[in-house]
């Protein structure tokens, strides 16, 4: 039998490398009664920011080939209703939590992180320095090392658990960004985050999203996810997440066989809402199949 | 409770112009009856339709009727795009995964007696459930439907049999000639209207809802990805409380809450 | 009726704005049977080189979720084969010619332009600084404005007619690589050639293609393309050519209305080997139905 | 002259195994019989598989009978994947668009009265029309194929009635126990081997044709896109031409060229 746990260093120990990706998972509750919310191996709730957020107007959604834009734009009521509000019902989970962060400036960030400190059960934060769908921060600090650097040493410093730095896609060369978040004291890099993409509909000759660009995700971009961690994984010594697409466990095992030591499941949980415990039992079954013993073995 | 089931199709009843009416059996008897029994009028499921080549995502369609004692589920499909095609054009046998119910539906109680239910085009089928369930609960209730022409009514027996049926066609092929608004049933002295129709239906019957002080719920129809209020894709912006998931929160939403 | 005709400039005049993509559509001969070559906006034939190259190793190809990868690598026999055996096959046809052209050094491309101005019917030339699958030059090129700049003001050079410069996605900010070659002397640029990708076959433990990474292409990266289409409208005054993942009038369409003036079809043609004549039908159509009469007013 | 055309599944008969042979018929009565008249065996068709959810591109599938005058395509289909489990379990009536016929086929003449035709699997499908295109040519020729078992044998009472059928089976349940490759029918002094089946099959058969002098063809499989020679994805390594398109030069090759 497989021993899937994956210990991603400081404390971020997961039973399984299946985790939830951040804004296609709610706060897990959302899928209580569909999935078992303690198989998984960590849940990483929703972008979480400062100050409450009404997101974008609607439109936000664009069905395409093989994936969708959205446009949410970090929705959410910020860092102090999920501590008030929303902890307390997912504390006693078996999983670790997560919570993804975003904010328009690197303070935000570090204040974000600063309050989260108090909650025992957050055994990681990760850092959003690539959501395409706000118009200030987000996307713009992840497309430059400066940036990067900046967002992620402000979190470092008011945070001294795991720290995740989640990186854009949308770059010319995201082994560079990863590096210099490595550098900055990221515990750990998770990519890819959406591209920005667009969709007009032509019959009424106008873009769909209320926001013209949106961020596309879901099978189509897996190729190119695959590649990046590939690259990624053989320029930072930091453990590496990957995600973009996995629908099953065989898109897992892509990622893992390229070099991610977890991964994250994201629009898949739209499709599947159980997809996330499938592709558990999906990578297990290969395994054992396989004749391997733990996850390390995987990777090519 | 929410459940994620695999239903067979046992029956396609063709309707009205290719839509179908699917009679679906969950293959899981004893949840699949679970989640019938907990089926609430204006709720809807998200089914995956593996055999459309360019869908994605599931789509989701309201409960017309859901009976747990069969064991049935009864979903109407419009022909409307590739994955209601093929939904429409489905083999007996074949197997979809069919998340349910969802969402909050219409709010009734006993003191209903004087509510009109109103509803055009394929907003039409919801109005199935809600009135079984209204006679469950002792009630008659009123309904007005409408459709362009008499060709493009639907379900109109099976509504007769649980209600009184008021009708309306654009072309006065059927009832009274005009839009459901024109109705002359609406004059009456209605406590509540529960709406299903095209968007601009509702908004005409909202008015003059609004107008006359009726309390009224309608139920949305925006592009949604999940279903379970986790993707914030199918939002809409409400009076009390901003940006919020029709498919959680809504569909159906009484007209106070919302800026229309 | 629509008029679909279309004036690129310096020459290249279309008769409707349906080009096919380089590498998709062979030398068009191939197409021949089902397609009546004559109806193209413009036949963009194969990537030339000034040597002949045999091409990456067998697998060249995955199919991917709504796409592909290849890792093809420019196999072409060399710009004097074409000169001396492809030329006289398909001068007299009436659709105008382009030529994509490669090269490993800005003088390559130079020289494969020189030899080609000898051919009358040859109306533009198609520099690809963006090719994922060779070692050298292609899309090294294309990703820094310097390298971009470089090619086209070699290509320039050597080649008076209409020059198109094809643009790789593969970067932060392709506006800026954009307008770069439009500095230089660039009288359009294509948009965008394939993304880097990749796909393991995970029973096997290894990659699919013999190159590891290749050219991800098809309607999956459609909403990426769209975008990027967009913003390199709003920010160069020559023409923008759109491409990626167009499969029918509507998708066509759509890089038309975010301010493409004209469109290259690539994947498509092996899904429908008459996808060039269906766009170019459904577009016409499209335009009677709306009662639109010239392709400018498509743009939103 | 190749052909892009739709074809309506008139019949699927079920064979062993899952597996299917589908009868289709051209919408385009005309066009139809002049592709179906212009079919050389070993050459193959692309078919567009719009059913299967996740299958982007056309799938090449040999040619098994091509019959003109009926207007017939006959394709023998192995349920192995996503697209094919598609193919198999259509509707009579289902309309595929199929592009055809594509590539070279097996080149023989009146001569080939020496001919072996050996096959295995799925490569059993060609054998069919090369056999009755070899008897059109005044020919009765020679097969030998070979399966797993005697279930999984595919097309012995068809190629039984255009020549002689010898078999080989691994584990001796039909024919002669073992690899086609050694099957006693081999031993005689053939001027032409003809060859479909599984790579290690083919070169297996391709070693002993060599070894023994004998003038081999065999028939590529390559993973491919267009079909056409456009995309140059399927390219095999040749002695004379480096990489050249199986789609299009192949797919059968003669060993000669081969870098094997």
């Amino acid at each position: 039998m497989v021993d899937l746990s994956i210990d991603l260093g400081k404390g971020l120990r997961l039973a399984n490398p299946v985790m939830t990706a951040s804004g296609t998972f709610g706060y897990g509750l959302e899928f209580a009664d569909v999935v078992d919310l303690n198989r998984l191996g960590a849940i990483i709730v929703k972008g979480t920011t400062l100050n409450p957020r009404q997101g974008n107007p609607y439109p936000r959604m664009a069905e395409t080939p093989s994936g969708m834009l959205n446009a949410v734009g970090l929705q959410n009521k910020g860092v102090d209703y999920f501590i008030s509000e929303i902890y307390p019902k997912i504390k006693d989970l078996e999983s670790p939590l997560i919570v993804n962060v975003s904010g328009s400036q690197p303070e935000d960030y570090a204040e974000v992180c600063r309050r989260l400190s108090s909650l025992e059960r957050v055994k990681a934060v990760e850092i959003n320095i690539s959501c395409p769908n706000v118009k200030q921060g987000g996307m713009a600090f992840g497309t430059t090392c400066s940036g990067a650097e900046k967002v992620t040493s402000a979190a470092r410093e008011s945070w001294d658990r795991h720290l995740i730095v989640k990186l854009s896609p949308n770059v010319t060369d995201i082994t560079e960004i990863a590096r210099a978040v490595e550098a900055t004291g990221a515990d750990s890099v998770s990519l890819v985050n959406t591209f920005l993409g667009m969709a007009i509909d032509v019959e009424r000759r106008r873009p769909v999203l209320s926001t013209v660009t949106g961020g596309l995700s879901g099978p189509c971009i897996r190729p190119i996810a695959v590649r990046m961690v590939w690259q990624t994984a053989k320029s930072v010594k930091i453990p590496v997440i990957g995600l973009g697409g996995i629908m099953d466990g065989r898109d897992a095992l892509e990622f893992l066989m390229a070099g991610a030591s977890a991964v994250e499941i994201g629009t898949a949980n739209f499709v599947n809402p159980s997809a996330t415990e499938d592709v558990i039992d999906e990578i297990s079954e290969y395994c054992n199949r396989h004749g391997i013993e733990s996850l390390s073995e995987l990777r090519i | 409770m929410k459940y994620l089931l695999d239903f067979k199709l046992s029956e396609t009843r063709p309707t009205q112009a290719g839509d179908a009416m699917l009679v679906l059996e969950p293959l899981d008897k004893e949840k699949g009856a679970a989640a019938l029994a907990e089926a609430r009028p204006g709720q809807f499921v998200n089914i995956q339709v593996l055999q459309s080549h360019g869908t994605f995502l599931r789509r989701p369609i309201s409960i017309c009727d859901a009976d747990a004692e069969q064991g049935l589920l009864f979903l109407y499909v419009k022909d409307a795009g590739a994955a209601t095609h093929c939904l429409c054009n489905a083999r007996e046998g074949d197997v979809f995964s069919i998340l349910l119910p969802l969402g909050n539906g219409f709010s009734f109680d006993e003191t209903y007696s004087d509510a009109l239910l109103i509803a055009g085009g394929v907003g039409i089928a919801p109005m199935l459930l809600l009135a079984k369930k209204m006679n469950e609960a002792g009630l008659s209730p009123s309904m007005l439907i409408g459709a362009v022409n008499k060709d493009r009514l639907i379900l109109t027996e099976e509504l007769s049999s649980v209600g009184n049926l008021y009708i309306s066609t654009d072309d006065g092929t059927s009832g009274e000639k005009g839009f459901v608004s024109q109705h002359s049933v609406l004059c009456r002295d209605w406590k509540h209207i529960l709406c299903c129709g095209p968007l601009p239906m509702m908004k005409g019957i909202a008015a003059i809802a609004k107008e006359r002080g009726i309390d009224c719920q309608v139920s949305l129809e925006n592009v949604m990805a999940c279903g379970l209020g986790a993707c914030l894709c199918c939002v809409e912006d409400t009076a009390d409380k901003g940006n919020v998931c029709v498919c959680k929160e809504g569909p159906v939403f009484n007209i106070n809450r919302l800026k229309w």
